[in-house]
């Protein structure tokens, strides 16, 4: 007779018979770096709370790789793309970037979104020696050399948008955000730079990421009596602030809202006439008139969807494709720690956002946008920063003595 | 809780000197069957010679979460608790480690990146104490097993009843998760903890220290394993399942059942925290999202598919749901909520001894034929 | 920031919170007390309910249609509800547990379903415009469509409490409440109670759903935010009283906005939970103990 | 209590009332049990039989009136401890635990240390293996110890669980209709078996079964709605016309 407990080792044996039996059939998949092919990752949340998002980041860069493969690929290779799910869980991001790399053996990887998922991805890029192209807007703080960071800075988004305000008039500041790290550190900066400019914070509030509840918030709007709101809200959020806001009497005709996260994208999915008249910082707008843009949005929507809105996050996915390919022929191979360098030293590109280089700290010297949203979902472009602004990882006022060495 | 026990069922069937088996198809598997679970260890022990990097490194992750698995094999199957909170046991484990493996990489007088952009400039008090391995591990199996306990005592002594304590339980993730979020200045907020290089001196990176840190692991699950089956056929498992059958009636007998209860939901909690911090060291990082009510609850999906009443159900279904996970949502992004919401409704309604069930029922119908 | 002048304002908002918390948590409340399982997939009734109230003023635009929307609402997730009950909850009877986690799978299931049906990002269902102002009082503004919700919820309980004490199903209601062997023995169709009672309570949320609406987007994961709330309610209320589930509704919706003058709302979160495990320490039956001879062993 | 001396007291209820909402299951009921004593206790349904077992063992609080239990008010105590003192209930509904054997049943009621801290060992410990084999014989169910209790026909649960009452060495015992669902041979049986717990227990039955009643032959007390009616034994009760009255009264 079999034992109860000799059958239940056989369960387990089961289990890792088949554990291994599944992991080692992972390894077939491997495409290789070998023969005409040279495979790159594209690792972006597929499903989950990011998904909405990062999904449209991908279908850029699967366009430009697919506009170079067209065109004869890179030294002669094409591009063999290799789609990762991140599922909008940064421990998941961390194992698919170390798949892509270790079991994958890809040149390099696209991708990332939250902070939190580069933060997971970055000790896999440095342990193996691989390069990340992180295509959105963050808190800085972080400059590693084994990540290309395409997005600005908060010196080329949250201080343009301050310093544009500053110039309106005005005076006191209530900053609101999603209860996370970038709105956080966001604010830590804007609000030396409002002491510094002898200006109020009238307030600071944050909720929870996908919270819906502003009452408490807004009554606490009301108490303060600000000038102008911050935003910094994620997502979902940002429809019920909007919404309970004008609700309140306090459309962003009446109290003028800047915000950060707010796109082309998000502006179609809430309905323009929430948020008509409020104010967005962006290194890109979907409006700015640019040969290489209109080039760009016309085959995105050819590949795509004819009515899609184009974003900010969206171009810098498809520039960051475009800059690999440039880097790595410059540097006459895939070598990440060549490519690196590389792109560091390419000098100007043209891109749809205009042309735009990697600084020495490998983040890109761009310009800062302000615009404000019109009925159609589509941003007015009122002011622009001049010439594109150098990268500042550290803050200087917020952080003095730190620098980024690489 | 009024479910069968069929484990303990067949234990009590396998009496001495029971029937030979006659049937031929049996005789012929009883070898076989004998072979296997050491085959299964065999190939276990000899992964790291076996599997490429990548692929140990995802089973040392899943072995980890197994070891929290058998947990809660412990005190739902065997205990008639549902938890669906143990992942702030498992995220206190893992940021304690955290915490330890943060400091050890630190220069003399820093304070970790996260606390500066967030306006720190000293560390919190009590990360001081973590810094001291012996401390560190000691809190990985104290704190959770603690708070754990604190939690299970302050609902249970009131006889508060088994659908409310699942429903605080769950509470309980949200919350802890929300917190750990917002107060990134001392916890890394919705990034986590990551960046790790050393662990008491070893570099992790090191294939030897990768493929040591395997082989603990695993050593863990199967002393957990082990030690769970002993406990379950001493006196306490049997006070456990009679305060899951009849709580009232243990009372009757003079027995307080909240402590029994105590114990082994704080037992649980340690194994969910050994899980925590092992799962920190192989995956790199411990963040909100691996702790809050979504993975709580996916922790019990594991335990539902491969039998809440069996140890090796459980880590069977651990791997098994992760591996299907791995690769379904690589493939089929959208199809695996699906397939999970399915698979949990389907197995809860129809096979509520998970796998483990199915596969008893099978070598005893191969047995009376 | 001054407190004492946020007093006034959070009160009410601690209201219209308390209010979206019943309607989200009598459906469960009534549900538990009447057959002791919690129905996890609840939170999606809330979600219908808003995609319902938007597919209305689809088909009819206007004011009229969030008036329409309401009634579609309440019968639209009370027919789900009927098929959940009849296909999941009564096949798991006397299983609490494993009811807990199939209509977990089955909340996935239908959140993964709005997903692909109506897209990810949400849509917004559109308050008419003598919904989207505000009334001011002194120094306190009033958003109408809270207010809406305040007055809903009253009426939503008037219904209910009329339904309990004076019809007929009401009684058996409290018959089966009160001793479900008895009931059963006098003659009273406990699976129809019991059908009822849940299709009711599904119905309620997806009221909740259609003013959840008004104050923000409907997005697949909308019943989530309630949800748990909406169980703390149901735990901290005591079995099966309309009562006790209204106070903790209101306890807790008070003390959610008033916690929020002084601290951020994950915190104010935070302590809602030590609120409830505290005052279970001092009332584990709950705000209202139904005292009730069918006791088990 | 007439003459004998309160040293041999065991049990008094004093006036105990329990209301439910206005519905009284006990109504300023009192009785007193002597050391050694065997007393049934009839009525017809809902005259708060079960409810007087549950009072006793605190499984519902009196919301009047004291339960002393030698000289000692027990009424607010939590169970455990009022088993610790020496009070053990049979369930109407046999109380068994399913999923251990019949031994282990057994073993659980004869441990004398209780603290859950104890019970991190195997096994009965050999000091109360002995009880609880004399147990097994007693009740008989020797051959069936290795036996899941949950598999046990109906007529053997009902034993087991008097065992497991007996074997926790409580010196009151209740039993709630014993010999429910038991046919005539099964219920001569029980009834021997009460019998042959002797002076050393002290124990209070409720039963309907008059045949059973008087196969016991001790003093019954007889309630109805809640309240004390008459007391006696068999032949006493039997030819008392209140009595009679109230179960035809129910009856018809």
């Amino acid at each position: 007779m079999i034992s109860v407990r000799r059958r239940v080792l056989a369960l387990a044996c089961m289990a890792s018979s088949l554990a291994l039996g599944a992991c080692s059939g992972g390894q077939s998949a491997d495409s290789g770096s070998g023969g005409d092919g040279i495979a790159v990752g594209v690792l972006q949340s597929l499903t989950g709370t990011m998904a909405i998002s990062e999904i449209t980041v991908k279908n850029a860069e699967m366009l430009a790789i697919e506009e170079i493969n067209a065109a004869g690929g890179v030294l002669g290779r094409k591009i063999t793309a290799l789609v990762e799910d991140g599922a909008s869980d940064p421990s998941t991001f961390a194992q698919k970037a170390s798949k892509l790399i270790e079991d994958n053996g890809v040149a390099t990887v696209f991708g990332g979104w939250t902070s939190a998922s580069r933060k997971a991805m970055l000790p896999v890029f440095e342990r193996t020696g691989n390069l990340l192209w992180y295509p959105v807007q963050f808190e800085g703080n972080e400059c590693s050399p084994n990540i290309m960071y395409s997005g600005a800075q908060p010196n080329q988004q949250a201080l343009p948008a301050l310093q544009w305000a500053v110039g309106q008039g005005y005076k006191s500041y209530f900053l609101i955000g999603s209860d996370y790290v970038y709105p956080r550190t966001a604010n830590l900066i804007l609000k030396k730079h409002i002491e510094k400019d002898g200006l109020k914070v009238a307030g600071e509030s944050y909720v929870p990421l996908g919270g819906t509840d502003f009452s408490g918030v807004i009554a606490k709007i009301q108490q303060a009596k600000p000038d102008i709101i911050i935003n910094t809200l994620n997502g979902d959020s940002n429809v019920a602030f909007f919404k309970q806001m004008q609700a309140a009497g306090l459309s962003p005709t009446k109290l003028p809202v800047m915000s950060f996260s707010i796109g082309e994208q998000e502006a179609q999915a809430m309905g323009p006439r929430l948020v008509e008249g409020s104010y967005a910082s962006w290194n890109y707008f979907q409006s700015l008139t640019l040969e290489d843009n209109a080039k760009f949005i016309a085959a995105y929507r050819k590949k795509y969807d004819a009515n899609a809105a184009i974003t900010d996050p969206m171009v810098h996915g498809y520039l960051n494709v475009y800059a690999w390919k440039a880097a790595v022929e410059k540097a006459g191979g895939f070598d990440p720690e060549k490519v690196r360098k590389a792109a560091a030293t390419l000098g100007s590109f043209a891109t749809p956002m205009g042309p735009v280089s990697f600084a020495a700290n490998q983040s890109l010297v761009q310009k800062a946008y302000i615009g404000r949203l019109k009925a159609d979902g589509q941003f007015e472009i009122l002011s622009d920063s001049g010439e594109a602004i150098q990268p500042e990882p550290y803050d200087p006022l917020a952080f003095p003595g730190k620098s980024c060495t690489l | 809780m009024s479910d069968p026990d069929p484990m303990i069922l067949s234990a009590a069937g396998a009496a001495p000197g029971a029937a030979p088996l006659t049937a031929p198809l049996a005789a012929r598997l009883a070898p076989v069957g004998k072979a296997l679970p050491w085959l299964a260890l065999g190939l276990a022990v000899a992964a790291p010679w076996l599997l490429s990097a990548y692929d140990l490194n995802l089973l040392a992750r899943f072995m980890a979460m197994a070891i929290l698995a058998l947990g809660i094999v412990l005190i739902w199957g065997h205990g008639g608790i549902l938890s669906l909170g143990h992942g702030v046991f498992f995220g206190l484990g893992g940021y304690a480690l955290a915490i330890h493996m943060k400091l050890a990489d630190l220069p003399q007088g820093e304070i970790p990146d996260f606390m500066q952009w967030s306006g720190r400039t000293a560390l919190p008090w009590w990360w001081e104490p973590f810094s001291s391995p012996m401390f560190t591990l000691l809190a990985v199996l104290v704190l959770p097993a603690l708070v754990a306990g604190l939690f299970c005592w302050a609902v249970f002594h009131r006889r508060v009843g088994g659908t409310y304590f699942a429903l605080i339980s769950q509470a309980l993730a949200l919350a802890f998760a929300t917190l750990l979020v917002s107060q990134q200045d001392v916890t890394g907020g919705f990034n986590g903890l990551t960046q790790f290089s050393s662990l008491f001196g070893f570099g992790l990176t090191r294939p030897s220290v990768v493929q040591g840190l395997y082989w603990v692991t695993l050593a863990i699950v199967v002393a957990a394993y082990l030690g769970l089956r002993l406990l379950l056929a001493s006196r306490f498992g049997m006070l456990l399942r009679a305060a899951r059958d009849g709580e009232n009636r243990l009372r009757f007998l003079g027995y307080s059942p909240t402590p029994v209860k105590v114990a082994a939901f704080a037992l649980s909690a340690l194994l969910a925290g050994m899980a925590g911090a092992l799962f920190t060291l192989h995956a790199g990082v411990i963040s909100p999202a691996l702790v809050g009510v979504i993975p709580s609850i996916e922790m019990i999906v594991w335990v539902a598919i491969g039998g809440r009443y069996s140890f090796a159900g459980a880590i069977l279904g651990t791997l098994l749901i992760n591996i299907a996970r791995d690769s379904i949502s690589s493939a089929f992004p959208e199809l695996w909520l699906y397939v999970m919401g399915a698979l949990f409704i389907l197995v809860v309604t129809l096979m509520p001894d998970g796998l483990a069930g199915a596969a008893r029922n099978l070598i005893e119908r191969a047995r009376a034929r | 920031m001054d407190s004492v002048a946020l007093f006034l304002p959070q009160l009410f908002n601690g209201l219209s919170v308390a209010s979206l918390y019943l309607l989200a948590a009598v459906g469960l409340a009534l549900s538990f007390g009447l057959m002791r399982v919690i129905n996890m997939a609840h939170g999606e009734m809330l979600m219908l309910g808003g995609y319902l109230a938007w597919l209305t003023l689809m088909v009819v635009p206007g004011a009229f249609g969030i008036l329409l929307a309401l009634p579609v609402a309440f019968l639209g997730t009370a027919a789900i509800g009927a098929l959940v009950h009849m296909g999941l909850i009564r096949r798991l009877a006397d299983r609490p547990l494993d009811t807990l986690l199939a209509t977990w799978g089955l909340s996935l299931i239908l959140q993964q379903a709005a997903r692909d049906l109506f897209g990810a990002i949400g849509v917004e269902v559109r308050a008419p415009d003598w919904l989207a102002g505000s009334i001011s009082l002194g120094d306190v503004v009033i958003p109408s469509a809270r207010l809406m919700i305040i007055v809903m919820t009253l009426l939503v309980l008037g219904g209910i409490a009329l339904m309990l004490n004076r019809s007929r199903i009401g009684l058996d209601i409290r018959a089966v409440n009160q001793d479900r062997m008895m009931a059963s023995a006098t003659g009273i169709n406990v699976r129809k109670v019991e059908l009822t009672v849940f299709c009711a309570g599904a119905g309620v949320a997806g009221l909740a759903g259609v003013l959840l609406a008004l104050l923000g987007p409907v997005t697949p994961n909308a019943g989530q935010v309630y949800i748990v709330p909406a169980f703390l309610v149901v735990v901290m209320g005591g079995l099966g009283s309309l009562t006790g589930t209204s106070m903790a509704a209101l306890i807790l919706g008070l003390f959610s906005a008033l916690a929020q003058i002084f601290f951020d709302v994950s915190i104010a979160q935070m302590l809602m939970l030590v609120l409830v495990i505290l005052f279970l320490q001092i009332r584990p039956q709950g705000v209202v103990a139904v005292r009730s001879r069918a006791l088990d062993v | 209590m007439k003459d004998e001396s309160t040293r041999d007291l065991l049990l008094a209820v004093d006036g105990v009332t329990v209301d439910y909402g206005g519905f009284k299951a006990l109504d300023g009921f009192s009785m007193t049990l002597q050391r050694g004593e065997t007393r049934v206790v009839i009525g017809p349904n809902g005259a708060g039989k079960s409810t007087l077992c549950d009072t006793i063992i605190g499984r519902v609080r009196p919301t009047e009136g004291a339960i002393l239990f030698r000289g000692e008010d027990i009424s607010a105590l939590p169970e455990q401890l009022i088993v610790a003192r020496g009070i053990c209930r049979k369930f109407q509904a046999p109380g068994i635990l399913p999923s251990l054997t019949v031994a282990d049943n057994i073993g659980l009621a004869a441990r004398r240390d209780r603290r859950w801290w104890r019970s991190l060992g195997f096994g009965i410990p050999a000091g109360e293996q002995a009880i609880v084999n004399d147990i097994l014989e007693q009740v008989g169910l020797t051959a069936r110890r290795a036996t899941q209790a949950g598999l046990l026909a109906h007529g053997e649960k009902q034993w087991l669980e008097i065992g497991m009452v007996i074997a926790t060495g409580a010196e009151l015992i209740l039993l709630d209709e014993p010999t429910a669902g038991m046919g005539p041979a099964e219920t001569r049986r029980t009834a021997e078996l009460i019998h042959s717990l002797g002076d050393s227990r002290t124990v209070l039955v409720i039963d309907h079964d008059m045949s059973f009643v008087e196969q016991l032959g001790a003093t019954v007390t007889v309630m109805h709605q809640g309240r004390f009616l008459a007391q006696g034994d068999v032949q006493a009760i039997r030819n008392n016309a209140e009595v009679a009255s109230v179960y035809l009264g129910h009856t018809a």
